[in-house]
């Protein structure tokens, strides 16, 4: 039973392919909370003024913002797929667990709900994964250049290299794995 | 005549030099900022009323074993001791700072245990300095921990 | 007899020797700021030096700097602007502080400050201090740009960050503990 | 009579001295030549100037002559006016002279521009600062500040105000903490780039290790190893060929592709 049979393989992946709302919303609202800390952070720090550089905030920001989803989708995809084989016997285990008393389900069924809580553990716990990953991995990057690689370049410049920037090189890095 | 109006200052000098029961009253400064100012400068203003109203003596102020002339306003009758010392002894303390006139001045040159005139107290609150360590470093040094565990949750499920 | 004569020498060398360098007190006053930068409502410290070269004493020297700090653009913090010593002894110096506070931001010339003294024989000199010059004085929100302490803006960028990513990785450990991978029962 | 010739000497002694004093402070009308060896200051050569020199900082250095490289050396000119007209200081210049030779220059510092003007009996004072550079560590250099000023009829007038050997020190000043912080952090730096270089690197690595291990499991485990497949490879495979035959059938197929 704990192996993965090709039709829960098939039925596995059709679930993936729409992955849930929730998840896309988590996705966009972590995006654009991540893409605005760094504009703060350059208003507070190179101090540039609200009037002559909104422009720049607001492209850096949605550029950000939209890169960073669509890494975190990426490298959800990715990771769900590592969980499902890692988690599988444990939520068997555990649908086994709360349905073996009652007869009346048949083993079909159980197997349903058990593919079905899989389903829904490895896309949650992929979600969470991944945006942790992704935050880490752009914030670390973006102060990485905002202080030390570009310290002196004009903050316009920083600012766009380094947010939009270590987004896309996020966005790359997130495409390249297996 | 101004010759000898400057004879007989110079001359009263030696004579009166003597401030029966001074009282004095003292508000003092001193600079907290270790990375603006090049040192730390302390600086203390008094009032003096002598009993006996003695004018023109060089009062001068010992302060951690340092005679530092006192200076008089020309306008109030205001009295400045004022001196520096590098950021690296301006912590946080409180000067002594022991008044003396000329005859004090010269009995302390020989015996340091000679009694001031009177003392005034000045507490330094210490210097502010910039913390050597900036908090863009910090800020990093979070992400790269940050990151360090999301590769180790990574590889965990690949193995 | 030669016992008078020999004190008569020894005044003639003193007398001679005091010739030779018999200067009267001569004070070299020194104008020079000690902090960084001019910058609008924050402290500046300003240390005046009076040196005797001379090698007499300087009698009533005064200071005088009341003329380079307008109360329209500075105001003082601490420290007087006319002062005078009683004495300043042949080789001693003397230092005093004023501390100003420059209400506007801009250039300023800065001119040097007037020190009066008497020599023993009593003739008055005049004398001015170096003039440090043309400076500027920086707009505060210039000098907080590069200086001011920076961490309250990272502690901010950090409550940012911390809600969806920490967040995150709670979550993440709840739902691994909660289907802990037993990774030896799946091998047996 | 013995008397009076041990008088006669002295007072011979006396004028001596003075005029030695004279004599020493000359006043050099034409260009600046520069000035010959003189132990003490020069002070008031010309009749009318009195000069004076004094060092600020380091403050020990009017008397053990010497500083550090790398400190700033400031000191003051003092200017006297004694005549009736009025005198311009033009400016002084600061220069290291071989000690031996003081003719040779071995650094001519920037002219300080004064051009302050001094009223009959009044004085001025003037600074100047200068760094010494680090290749004159531990050794002695010639330190010539000479004041060029000029009366009110147009003479130019120079006059030497210090002319001695002093020697530079080395500044050693310890281990400031922010050089040790950077390279704290740079050592952390590097950990994580290798650590993360290591990262990539091994997963490269394992990606094309893969296709060794399929070879190698061949035969042991019939569970379908989709990990090389595209997911949605698999998926539309599926849909292509439902009928086309027994799962075996397809799984054969699968392998063979």
């Amino acid at each position: 039973m704990g192996k993965l049979t090709k039709e829960e393989e098939v039925l596995l992946s059709s679930y993936s392919a729409s992955s849930s709302t929730k998840g896309t919303l988590f996705f966009y609202a972590n995006a654009l909370v991540i893409s605005l800390a760094p504009i703060y952070l350059f208003y507070g720090v190179h101090q540039m003024e609200i009037a002559d550089s909104w422009v720049v905030w607001a492209l850096s920001s949605i550029s950000t913002a939209y890169l960073l989803a669509l890494a975190c989708k990426n490298q959800k995809r990715l990771l769900k797929h590592q969980i499902v084989m890692k988690r599988g016997p444990a939520v068997d285990r555990e649908i086994n667990g709360k349905y073996a008393s009652d007869k009346k389900m048949t083993t079909k069924e159980k197997e349903e709900r058990a593919l079905f809580r899989k389903n829904e553990v490895a896309d949650t716990e992929s979600t969470y994964l991944s945006i942790f990953y992704t935050n880490t991995l752009f914030l670390t990057i973006m102060l990485a250049s905002a202080f030390f690689l570009l310290a002196n370049v004009a903050p316009i410049f920083n600012l766009l290299i380094s947010t939009s920037g270590s987004a896309a090189l996020v966005v790359f890095l997130s495409t390249a794995k297996n | 005549m101004l010759k000898i109006a400057v004879a007989v200052c110079l001359v009263a000098a030696v004579f009166c030099g003597k401030c029966e029961s001074p009282k004095f009253s003292a508000s003092s400064f001193s600079t907290t900022d270790g990375f603006f100012h090049y040192k730390t400068t302390f600086i203390t203003e008094f009032t003096l009323q002598c009993a006996n109203n003695a004018k023109n003596i060089q009062y001068s102020a010992e302060v951690n074993g340092r005679l530092i002339p006192v200076s008089v306003s020309d306008e109030t009758s205001k009295f400045q001791v004022s001196w520096t010392a590098d950021h690296a002894n301006a912590g946080a303390q409180t000067f002594d700072i022991n008044v003396f006139d000329e005859q004090g001045a010269a009995q302390f040159a020989k015996n340091p245990a000679t009694k001031p005139l009177f003392t005034i107290q000045h507490h330094h609150a210490g210097l502010a300095r910039k913390s050597p360590i900036s908090s863009e470093t910090i800020a990093l040094l979070l992400a790269i921990v940050g990151l360090y565990y999301a590769i180790r949750q990574k590889s965990e499920l690949v193995r | 007899m030669n016992y008078s004569l020999l004190v008569f020498l020894v005044v003639v060398a003193y007398g001679a020797e005091v010739g030779t360098q018999t200067q009267d007190a001569f004070i070299l006053a020194h104008k020079q700021p000690l902090s960084t930068y001019a910058v609008e409502n924050m402290d500046f410290v300003l240390e005046y030096g009076l040196y005797n070269v001379g090698d007499k004493p300087a009698h009533k020297v005064t200071l005088d700097d009341r003329h380079s700090f307008p109360t329209n653009s500075f105001d003082i913090v601490k420290g007087l602007l006319h002062v005078h010593f009683e004495q300043i002894p042949a080789g001693a110096n003397v230092t005093h502080s004023v501390v100003i506070r420059p209400r506007a931001y801009g250039f300023f010339n800065y001119t040097s400050a007037q020190v009066t003294y008497y020599t023993d024989n009593e003739n008055l000199h005049v004398s001015v201090t170096n003039t440090p010059g043309e400076g500027y004085i920086y707009r505060q929100r210039e000098y907080d740009r590069r200086f001011a302490p920076k961490y309250t803006f990272f502690l901010v960028f950090l409550a940012l960050i911390t809600p969806t990513t920490l967040g995150s990785f709670i979550l993440l450990q709840q739902s691994k503990s909660r289907f802990p991978a037993i990774n030896k029962k799946k091998s047996t | 009579m013995k008397l009076s010739t041990v008088f006669l000497l002295a007072a011979l002694g006396f004028c001596a001295v003075y005029a030695a004093d004279v004599v020493d402070g000359e006043v050099t009308d034409d260009a600046p030549r520069n000035a010959q060896e003189e132990d003490d200051l020069t002070v008031g050569a010309s009749p009318d100037a009195a000069l004076a020199f004094h060092f600020v900082q380091p403050a020990d250095a009017n008397i053990l002559h010497e500083f550090y490289t790398g400190k700033p050396v400031k000191f003051l000119i003092g200017f006297q006016n004694k005549g009736e007209k009025d005198f311009t200081v033009k400016f002084s210049e600061t220069s290291f002279r071989f000690p031996t030779d003081y003719n040779y220059h071995l650094q001519n510092f920037t002219r300080a521009e004064y051009n302050r003007r001094v009223q009959p009996k009044e004085e001025v004072t003037l600074d100047y600062g200068f760094y010494a550079h680090e290749t004159f560590a531990g050794r002695p250099v010639g330190l010539v500040v000479n004041v060029h000023y000029q009366d009110a009829d147009g003479n130019v007038f120079v006059n030497n105000v210090f002319n001695q050997t002093v020697n530079i020190l080395e500044d050693d000043s310890g281990f400031s903490g922010e050089t040790g912080f950077l390279f704290i952090l740079f050592i952390a730096l590097s950990i994580g780039g290798l650590y993360i270089a290591n990262q990539f690197l091994s997963k490269l690595s394992r990606k094309s290790g893969l296709s060794k291990r399929r070879v190698v499991e061949q035969g042991t485990s019939s569970e379908v190893d989709f990990e090389w497949i595209p997911r949605d490879a698999v998926r539309n495979k599926e849909k292509r060929s439902p009928a086309a035959g027994s799962p075996k059938a397809r799984k054969a197929a699968k392998k063979a592709d």
